[in-house]
This record gives C-alpha cells, structure tokens and sequence, in this order.
C-alpha cells in the first residue's frame, strides 16, 4: 500500500538549534500513529511543517504523491491534512455551533475546487449537529465557546479540524489539560469519528497508555531525531526510548498543557 | 433597571429628536437673525469671534435704538432684533445641515454669516430651495455669482479679485522697478486663489516680471523655516502674501529676525487686523490691505465712529478691525433694504378714505415687509456703512461693490500706523457683470464685455 | 437569501421611513436623510470592525464616492442620482479593490496608518486641483432619477427617499452577507486569523473582499451625501472626517446592521443639538459622549438592546 | 550647493522640532500601547501655559533671559498636572481594552481639551512678547550659513532634541528604572508577574510623555502665534514621524523624524507644489515597504 504521507530527509533549524534533523517517516492510509518525546523533542516541529506553518530547511513532504513542502496551512488544509492545536485554536466570541458553522461554511463555499473527496454539506446548520452529537458537544451547542472547561475547548479544537473533512488528522496533545478519567472517553470519540470518515491519524501523546491503546504505530522524537519507529510495544520497550523519552521527562497525567 | 431606563431615553430622544416640530407662527414681535461664524479653530480669533462681538453689539444698539442716522429707528424696522449664533467650524457637509437646523427648526428671519468660501459656495443654492433669505458677510471667493444666480442670497462685501488688482497697482505705483516677485500662501482655495489673481495681474501690468518662487505652505502649518529660506534663496523684490491669522503672525515671527525684509518688499493682502497684533514685527514700508475701505482705510464719519465706540465697549477697549466692518455692513445692508421695503409699502398704501375698509388696509401697510418685499429693496440697494457707500451692484444686483485702498506700515511710538493711503474706485478693481475674475485680468481689465 | 426577524424589520423600517418623509418636519427629514448616508458610510465601518480591522482613513472612499457623483454632474452633466450613487459605489469599489491588496496584510495601527496616509494623499491631490475648486470644493446637484426629470419642489423628498432606499438595502444586504458562509469569516477571522487559515479560507482574501464592500457601502454613503448637502469638498477626506466615522462605529456598536443607522441618528441629533445649544462647547459635549460610551456601554448604544438576551 | 545646505539646515531644524514632539508619543505608545491623540492637546497645552507664564514674567519686568526659565517651567507644570490627572482619572480605567479603543479614547480627550483650552485661554492668537518686543526666539542673535540668517534659538530646538533624545536612550539602557521599563514595553504580562508594578510604570511613563509633549509646547510657543487647533495640526505629523521610524521606538522616532523633516525642506526648497503630501507619500511608502515602520521586531506567534 503506497504512503499517504510520505517525509523525506526534513530539517529544520532555527539559527543554532536544530529542531529537525533528517526526519523520514512514510504513513499509511488508515493508520493511527503516535508521536511521543520529551517537550523539544521535535514533535510539534514535525507537525508544523507537515501542515505548513514551518518551512523545512532542506527536505520534502509528498502527501498522496504531490509535493506539498512549499504550500502554505490553507492549501494543505484545502488538500485535506488538518490539524489540532496544543492550545485549542477557537473562535471565542461564537457560540460552539458557530465555531463548526465556520468551517463548514468554508468547505461549503469551496465546494468542488478543494480536494478530490467532494464534500458538501447540504444543510450547513444540521450537519454541525451531527457533528456536535459525534463529538457529545450537544450540551454546549450554544455556549461561548471562550467560556467553555479546558476539556470540552480540546474536543472542539479537534472537531472543528474533523468539520473540513480531512484525509489525514494531526492531533497536537489531544489529551494534555484533560483529567485522567476523560481521557480515555475524549479519545475513544475521537477515534470513532475517525474511523468513520476513514481518516488518518498522528498524533502526540505523552501518556503512554493511550498510545499503546490507540496506535498501531510509534515514532519516538529525540533532539530532532526520530530514534524509534515501530510497533507500540516493541518502541515503548526500546531501550533507548525508555532512556531518554519514558525516562525523561513526561507530564504526568492530568497536568496542564504546556508550551 | 437602568438599562432599561436608557433604552427607554434613548429611544425617547430619538423620537423627540425626529418629530418635536418648531413654534407655531405667531404674530412676528421680533426679527430673529441666524448668525455664523467661527466659534473655534483658526479662523475664530481673528475673524470669527471679533465678528461675533461686532454683531451682538451692534444688535444691542440697534435695539436700543442708539444708531446713527440713518439707522435710527429701533431694531430693524421697529422689531427688536434676536442674534442665534452658530459656531461655523466643522466644514460646508456640516454646515449645510446646519444652515437647514437654523431655517427649519429655529425659523430664523434672516441668515448672516459664513467666512469661509467654501461654506457660502455649499449655503447658496441651499438658501435657493429654503427660500430665505441670506446675506455673506465675508467669505471672498468670486465664485459664488460667477458659477450662479440667486435670489435669495446676498453679499454685502466685495469679492477677494479687488485685492490683488489693487494690491498690484499699489505696489506699481510704489516700486515701478520690481523684476523678481515670489509669493507665500496657505494651501488652500483662498489661498491659491490669492496668489493666481496676484500673479495674472502683475504680469498683465508690468510684462517681464519673472516669478522666483510661490510657496504654499499647509494651512496652519504654523513652522515656515524652510519657506523662509526658499524666499531668502530666491532673492525677491516682492513677496506677496494672504496669510492670515495664527499662520500670518507665526510668518512674521520667524520670518522678521532673518533679514528677509531688508531686500523684499512685502505684500500683506490681508494685514490689516494683524496691525496692532504685531507691532515691532512688521517691517516699515509694509503695503497692507484690508479686503476693502475697512478699518484704518474707513474715511470718517458717524457711523464709524458709531461702530468704532460700539465696538470697543464690547470688546474690551480694541479697534474693530475688518471683520467687524463685513458684518456692520451685513447688519446694516438688511436693516436698510427691510425699512426700506417697510417705506415703500406705507408710501404706496391707499390714501385715507380712498379704501373701503381703511383699517386692514392700514393693518397691511404697516406690517412688516414680506420676504420677497425685503429682498425687492435689497437689490441694487445703495446704503451707507461704516466704510462708506456700498452699492449692490453685482450679480444681478446681490453682489455689494465698493472701492478698497492700500497703504504702507510705519512704525511709531510702539504702534503701527498706515500711511500713503491709495483709495481706489470699484470701476477700477472689480470685474464688470458677467465676467469672471481672471478672464477679466487676462483682458487687461477692460471695462465692457 | 434568508428570510428572517431582522431582515423584515430591516425591510419595515425602510418602508416606515419612507412613509414618514412627507409627514415629518423638513428639519427632521434633513437630519435623517444625514444620519442615513452617513449610516450607509458606518455599515462598512462596522463589516471592517466585525473582521477585526479598523480604518482611519475611510474618508477616502466617503470623498471618492462624493467627487465620482459630483464629477458626473460637474463634468459629465449626467445629474442623474442613480448614476451618481452607482459611480460612487464603482469609484469606491475600483480603488479599494488595488488599495486593498496592500491593506489585505496590514492588522491594528498599522492597517489604520496605512489608510490614514493614502486618505491623506487624496486630500493633498484635491487641495492642489484648483480646476475641482481645491478646498472649496464645488456644488452638485442632482435633477434626473434613471432619467426622470425631478420636479423642483420635490428634490428634498426624492433626495431623502432615495436615500432611505439606498441605505436600508444596504443594511438588508448586508445583513445578508454577515449571515452567509463568507459574512461568517468576519468574526471568525477576528477572533483568530490562525484557525481560519487551518480551516482552509483566505484570511487575506476575506480581508480583501470586506474592505473593498466596506468601500462600496462608504462610496454610496459619499454619493448619497453629495446630492443631499449639494456641496463636496476635499474635507471628506481630512482625518478628522474618517476619525468620526470611527467614532459613530463605536458609538453604535457592531452587534447589527441596526446599530450603524442608529448610531449615525443618534450622533447627528446630538451633533445639530450641542451646536445650538452649546455653540462653544459642542466638541465637548461629544467627547463627554463618547467617553461615558466606552466607559458604561463598551459594546455601544446597541448593547442596550441586546443585554437581556446575554444575562 | 548653497541651497542643498539651506535644506540640510532647515531640515534638521524641522526634524528637531518633530523629534521632541513625537518622542512623547512614541514613548508612551511603546510603554502603554496607546496612540496618544491627546498628545497633540498637551503640546497645545505647553504652548499656552509658556504664553501665560511668559507674560507674567516680562510684565513683572524681570530680565528677558528667565523668559527661558519660563518654557521650562510651563513644559514641567503641563507634565506634572496634566499628566497625573489624566492618567489617574482617565486612562486608568481603560487599561485592556482594544488599542482601537484606547486610541478613540485619547480622541475623546482631544475634544474635551481642545474646548477647555478655549474656554481659559480664548480664541485670539497669542505670542510671547516682552514690553520691547523681546521674545525668546530672538534673543539669542542669529548664526549665518549660506548665505541666510537663522536665529540662534533654532540651535537650542537641536540641542534640546539631541539632549531628549541621548537622555532617554541612557536612562532605558542604563538606569535601573529604565531597564525595568523596557521589560514593560518588552512583555506587559511577563513584568507583572516579575513583579514590576505596571500601573506605577504606566503613571511616569504618561507623566514623562506629558512632560514632552508639553516641552514641545513650550519651545514651539515663542515662535509662532498660539492659536486653538494648532494641537491638531500637529498631532497627524508626530504620527506620521512615529508610523515611518515603528511605533514604540525611540531610534525610530529620530529616524522618523529626519527623514520627515529633510523631504519637507527638499519639497519646499526644490517643489513647492508637493509639499503638502509628501509626508503622507514617504509615509506609505514606508509603510508598504516595512509594514511595521523601520524600526520594529519581528513578532513570532507560539501555536
């Protein structure tokens, strides 16, 4: 099976430090990756240049056999690889509909000059419903979105990426600022709703029980470098992953998200 | 609660705002004037306020019945007279939907007003659909008859082309040998204006003249070093200005202690108020000007003298000085053209005992003249002024004409003074009917079309 | 199109307004017909704001949309006032449409510096033009309605009718716009530029599209002045001019296509009531205003409206 | 030649002038995040209180050179009243709010002073002049480069510029106060939370900017005629100075300043025609070329 997105030879770095150095990952349609590391691993880094917001130094991103290293988030995301936010990324002053409502009047207006998947939402204000219901938003339907609990903000922030119809879903830190016992629920809707729409996943995680429960596959990031690639059990048993990423340091459940 | 309250006063004031109407007419027991003029910004100190001061004391005598002759009787034609003033500042849009608050809510009898030209050129053709009657005291631009026709709208001072043909002639007469001329203006219409007639006219006078430099510094500028230095580099005979006010004086300010004046003879169109403002600050041998036979240039005579103590009671002890003249003449220029009418319709009531019901017929003759009675008498009108004889003469007879005179500055015992006074007829320094200003100087100011 | 509350009470107060022209006080149909194209200029203030930009310098497209009317009359002697707003909203439409490619990237004081300065430059270019009366300005008047002559006596009533029409079908449309995929980026982009590019919509492009309609609506507004007052002048575009409009934007508040037109009625009344009465004082009478605005209402006079709602 | 160093003169004259005007408000924009309109009414201010004190100083028939004295102490009174009464009754309050807000704010406040300096000072046009004529812009004689006069007082705006200009410079890079400052302008929430308390930061810096635009006032005073709007004249061009050089700068505002004041004396010296908006066109073309002026860091936004 070809790689959906396919990373070769990445490097990035800001003046001195290098925040990527000869990165080279190959996903598959369908599968669910999970990116673990220290905080400056380079995780994050990756997750910037796949959707554009970071230009690697030297390298290249093909995503369903286009190069898109040189596009910009909005192409990109237009091309179907969408992405959450460590910070939730929202539209504070609308209401959680609204906030849907926005993208999926986005996709809406495209119509067909986005990707090959030719998505229209008939009715806008209902498919957000759905979506809200997917997503057990339906409580907040009407709520300021900048005065919601730090749970339900990361669930919308992954919903609101879910609206525009993603071939492939990157999820900074879906769990981080969520207690212990919702994340577990957070992510199991997440990834029903990805099963769904037949979505591919990467995302960072920092506790080790859900990427073992989630993933199918690991990529351990270290200053730069991805120093594991494989199985979940046989990464998280890999020596040098238990040194330097599980050894490391890793938040503890529950804490705060940070920078 | 209280934002209901405000909700409910807001909308409240918007309703009362929209739909209280004005005071039903009543039988007329006084004369009630609009008056604009600047309350603030630049134009406020030296023309503005001073017009204001000049206009409620002249108010307040006429009332009294304290006027001159021929401009005894009380108020304007017996009724005592009501001054709303109205602060000029903000730009013609605003004026506009001022001058319409004046006419329709307030229902004034009369407006007098506007110094800028710009606010006459917008007030015309709006004083044309109000159908009232409307006099400029001020503002200069010979535009306002010569782009249109009104009926309703007067201007009982001369337009600003007499300026600079005097001014030229002046200076001719007084230094025949001038090569170099320059010029220093305010970026703006008058301003401009100013400088264009200046400039046709010194070359239609004297060919050859060249021109070395025109600077226009922004109107309020107010730092004039680099303008200063690009007249001293130019080396001129002559510098023509129209500054005015704030920009006039800081001018002098910077411009007296570089030496600029040593060479250059200067011009000052509009000096006049600035006389006793300045004293020190103006060179000898200065030509001034006063938009007309204004202020210094006033020949004696009671109503002068009228105004002049009328005047300084108001104000504290100062001159009157051109502005104060303009709006004499407006107040005056009504008051004559409405007893006038008021004359006329007793003079040409049926004679006692010709008419069958002698009361109503007396009742009718010695109403107060109608509007356009008013404005009947009011064109062509010739009446006297504090600076001296004004003929409406122009645009159809709405537009006033009068002569002007320049003179020169002398310093003496801390003041200044202006001697060498030229006067200089109205024949010789307005275009005639129907042509306009600069087609007229490119004539070589001919007297018929 | 959606059809709902506010889009018929917009379509009611047009028809409302256009009933009371002959039956109110001409004063009162003057300051309405003001405070109408001058709401039109704040509707676009308030699409700018709602996209979380604001502009200094709309005095621009306020003046071009005047002088595009007035150049018709002036030069082209086609007085025609549906000619004349037409080429005002064009004129406004054209030049924002360039300006705007640059002012697409500008964000805060300096999207407001930027308009500020080219604003500025069109007022230098108008000063210098004496053949368009420099700051005099010049008088326009328009005589034709698509080619029907107007009679004389009722110029104010068409004038302001007119004005009515022109100014609730901009608030209708552009009620209708807000409320459609596109108008919805507007406040999405000012809460957070950053998601919407990850939402795959042009920030840049939607910048650009609101600010060329805000120029449109400030276009029309200027036509609509130009015919109401007569008279332009190059003071439609000084600062102070385009700082007012900012000023009756916040004064209004942004909450509904409602709020601008009120606004613009409710200064216009405090504006013509503080020269009367407070000939001296009238800038400050409204700066007062102003500040007790900001201070007790931070959401302008329509928060009045809408705070039940949110409680 | 002689005419190209008659515009480096007058320019430099010119960009003193604006220097100290806009120095105030580039200072408190950088501080305080406020583009200060009311910058322009406090300058208006100094100008008027220097005529009063001015006038009271030569009627009391003192020497001519405290006139001096006089400048100064109005640009202090301007900066030690208005600014605290401002700052404490006004701004204050409305720290937080959108810089849009805070901009129309300060508009607010340019009304209210434009009509409270008419209703103390009046609307005729004032200039200081002693019983003899002295004024402080001619006592000092004139100094003569190619071939024109200038007074000597032209110098004195340069110098006081210079001096305005390396006295701020030192006092951020040097003193403790001044570092702890720039922390402010650096991160508002980061020195709070160090523990630099903001509001006392917010209190001088308004009351030094005061102080400045009331210097300008001052200086400005004894050469022109002082006249209501002269604020508002004045207030669009130290925006202008401030846009070129990057709001918040102070090597910006001198830059800012220079370029202003030297393209001002070029136009008026070589086109007088152009004058009027040639500022606003070097300001946007700076603008298209910098977006954020000459001097301005790069902002980077963490996701």
């Amino acid at each position: 099976m070809a790689a959906i997105l396919d990373a070769k030879g990445l490097n990035k770095s800001f003046g001195a430090v290098t925040a990527a150095k000869d990165i080279n990952v190959a996903v598959e349609q369908d599968s669910v990756v999970g990116l673990i590391g220290s905080n400056g691993a380079g995780k994050t880094t990756f997750i910037n240049m796949v959707t554009g917001y970071l230009k690697p130094t030297s390298g290249a991103i093909h995503f369903d056999g286009r190069d898109i290293t040189s596009l910009s988030p909005r192409q990109i995301t237009q091309l179907g690889i969408c992405r959450s936010f460590q910070i939730p990324q929202l539209f504070n002053t609308m209401t959680v509909h609204e906030n849907l409502l926005v993208g999926v009047g986005i996709v809406a207006a495209a119509g067909k000059r986005w990707s090959s998947d030719n998505h229209t939402y008939a009715d806008p204000s209902k498919a957000v419903d759905a979506m809200l219901d997917e997503f057990n938003l339906g409580a907040y339907r009407d709520r300021t979105a900048g005065l919601l609990p730090e749970g339900t903000r990361k669930l919308l922030d992954i919903a609101m990426a879910m609206v525009v119809r993603p071939r492939i879903l990157l999820l900074d830190e879906p769990t981080s600022g969520v207690s212990a016992d919702e994340k577990f629920v957070l992510m199991d809707m997440v990834m029903a709703a990805v099963k769904q729409h037949k979505v591919t996943v990467l995302f960072v995680e920092h506790d080790m029980d859900v990427v073992e429960r989630y993933t199918h596959r690991v990529l351990a990031f270290y200053e730069g470098r991805i120093i594991a690639d494989g199985e979940p059990t046989d990464v998280l048993n890999d020596v040098e992953v238990r040194r330097y990423v599980i050894g490391g340091h890793i938040a503890p459940a529950g804490a705060a998200s940070h920078a | 609660m209280l934002t209901r309250l405000l909700r409910v006063a807001l909308t409240g004031l918007a309703i009362t705002a929209v739909s209280s109407a004005p005071a039903l007419a009543q039988q007329k027991t006084s004369i009630k004037i609009g008056f604009v003029t600047f309350l603030s910004g630049p134009a406020s100190g030296p023309f503005g306020v001073p017009a204001k001061l000049a206009a409620e004391g002249i108010v307040e005598s006429l009332n009294a019945g304290k006027g001159p002759a021929p401009y005894q009787i009380k108020g304007i034609g017996g009724l005592p007279v009501e001054l709303v003033v109205i602060d000029e500042a903000g730009g013609a849009t605003k004026q506009v939907s001022e001058y319409r608050t004046l006419v329709q809510r307030q229902d004034v009898d009369v407006v007098i007003g506007y110094i800028g030209s710009g606010d006459c050129l917008a007030i015309a053709p709006v004083a044309e659909e109000l159908k009232k009657l409307t006099v400029f005291f001020d503002c200069g631009t010979p535009r306002i008859f010569e782009e249109g026709s009104y009926k309703y709208v007067f201007r009982t001072r001369p337009h600003a082309t007499m300026d600079a043909v005097a001014a030229t002639m002046y200076l001719l007469d007084n230094r025949p040998a001038v090569k170099r001329v320059s010029g220093i203006n305010q970026n703006y219409a008058y301003g401009q204006d100013s400088w264009n007639d200046f400039e046709a006219t010194i070359k239609a006078m004297k060919p050859g003249v060249e021109i070395v430099t025109s600077q226009m510094p922004k109107f309020g500028a107010g730092q004039y070093g680099s303008e200063i230095s690009a007249l001293i580099a130019s080396n001129p005979d002559v510098i023509h200005s129209s500054l005015w006010g704030g920009d006039l004086e800081a001018f002098m300010l910077q411009a007296q202690p570089r030496d600029i004046f040593k060479k250059s003879q200067l011009v000052l169109v509009a000096g006049e108020p600035y006389l006793h403002r300045l004293p020190g600050k103006i060179p000898d041998g200065t030509i001034v000007g006063a938009r007309g036979t204004n202020g210094v240039f006033a020949p004696d005579s009671a109503l002068k003298r009228w105004l002049v103590a009328t005047y300084k009671a108001k104000s504290g002890g100062l001159d009157p000085n051109y502005p104060a003249y303009s709006v004499a003449q407006a107040i005056l220029g009504v008051k004559a053209a409405w007893e006038k009418a008021a004359a006329k319709k007793i003079g040409s009531a049926t004679p006692m005992g010709a008419a069958k019901n002698v009361k109503e017929e007396m009742e009718k003759a010695y109403a107060p003249p109608t509007q356009e009675e008013v404005i009947a008498a009011f064109e062509r009108n010739v009446f006297d002024s504090p600076s001296g004889k004004v003929h409406m003469n122009l645009g159809k007879g709405h537009q006033a004409v009068m002569g002007t005179a320049y003179g020169s500055t002398r310093f003496e015992n801390g003041v200044v003074k202006v001697g060498s006074i030229k006067y200089y007829d109205a024949d010789r320094v307005t275009p005639p009917e129907g042509v306009s200003s600069l087609d007229w100087i490119k004539s070589g100011f001919k007297r018929t079309k | 199109m959606r059809i709902d509350r506010n889009s018929i009470a917009v379509v009611l107060v047009g028809v409302v307004l256009l009933a009371l022209g002959p039956v109110l006080p001409s004063w009162a149909v003057s300051l309405l017909n003001v405070a109408l194209c001058y709401g039109t200029v704040v509707l676009g203030m308030m699409l700018l704001m709602r996209t979380g930009i604001v502009s200094f310098g709309h005095g621009l497209y306020y003046c071009l949309g005047a002088y595009a009317a007035g150049l018709l009359d002036h030069f082209g002697k086609m007085p025609d006032m549906l000619l004349m707003v037409g080429a005002g909203a064009v004129t406004a439409g054209l030049v924002a449409a360039v300006l705007g490619l640059l002012l697409a990237k500008y964000r805060d004081i300096f999207f407001a510096m930027l308009s500020l300065a080219f604003s500025m430059i069109l007022y230098g270019l108008l000063v210098k033009t004496a053949s368009l009366g420099s700051t005099d300005g010049f008088n326009v008047a328009a005589k034709t309605v698509g080619g029907i002559v107007i009679a004389e006596d009722s110029v104010r009533i068409v004038v302001y009718s007119l004005a009515v029409v022109f100014a609730t079908l901009s608030a209708f449309l552009l009620h209708q716009y807000l409320a459609s995929h596109q108008g919805r980026l507007a406040g999405a982009i000012k809460d957070n530029e950053l998601r919407v590019e990850y939402m795959g919509a042009s920030v840049k492009a939607a910048v650009h599209r609101n600010y060329v309609i805000s120029a449109v609506l400030a276009g029309i507004g200027g036509a609509l002045m130009a015919v109401n007052i007569g008279h332009i002048d190059p003071e439609m575009t000084y600062w102070p001019q385009s700082g007012e409009f900012v000023f009756v934007a916040i004064l209004s508040g942004t909450g509904s296509v409602f709020a601008p037109l009120g606004g613009a009625l409710v200064f216009e009344a405090i504006r013509s009531f503080a020269y009367e009465y407070s000939p001296n004082t009238w800038q400050m009478v409204l700066g007062i205003t102003m500040l007790l605005v900001m201070i007790f209402l931070p959401g302008g006079l329509w928060s009045l409206f809408t705070r039940k709602r949110g409680a | 030649m002689s005419q190209f160093i008659a515009v480096l003169v007058d320019g430099i004259v010119y960009s003193s002038w604006l220097f100290i005007i806009a120095v105030g408000l580039t200072l408190i924009y950088g501080v305080m995040k406020i583009l200060n309109i009311a910058h322009g009414s406090l300058y208006a201010l100094g100008a008027f209180t220097s005529v009063t004190l001015c006038t009271m100083w030569f009627s009391g028939g003192h020497d001519a050179m405290g006139s001096y004295a006089m400048l100064l102490l109005a640009a202090v009174l301007v900066g030690l009243v208005a600014g605290p009464v401002i700052e404490r009754g006004l701004l204050q309050f409305m720290y937080g709010k959108d810089e849009v807000v805070l901009v129309l704010v300060t508009y607010a406040l340019f009304l209210i002073l434009e009509d409270l300096i008419k209703l103390v000072w009046g609307v005729d046009p004032l200039f200081i002049t002693g019983p003899n004529g002295e004024s402080p812009y001619s006592l000092l004689g004139n100094f003569e480069v190619a071939g024109l006069t200038y007074p000597n007082y032209n110098l004195v705006l340069v110098g006081v510029a210079a001096a305005t200009g390396g006295a701020l410079a030192w006092a951020l890079a040097k003193t403790r106060s001044g570092k702890l400052l720039l922390a402010v302008i650096h991160d508002r929430e980061i020195s709070a939370a160090l523990g630099i308390n903001v509001g006392r930061t917010y209190f001088v810096t308004f009351t030094i900017g005061a102080m400045l635009a009331g210097v300008g006032g001052a200086l400005t005073a004894p050469t022109v005629s002082v006249v209501t709007g002269m604020g508002a004249e004045v207030i669009v061009l130290a925006f202008a100075v401030v846009v070129i050089g990057g709001l918040g700068s102070l090597p910006g505002a001198a830059l800012g300043a220079l370029i202003v004041g030297l393209v001002r004396a070029a136009a008026v010296h070589y086109f007088p025609e152009v004058e009027l908006f040639s500022i606003y066109f070097v300001m946007a073309v700076v603008l298209i070329l910098r977006p954020k002026g000459l001097f301005s860091g790069a902002e980077v936004r963490k996701i």
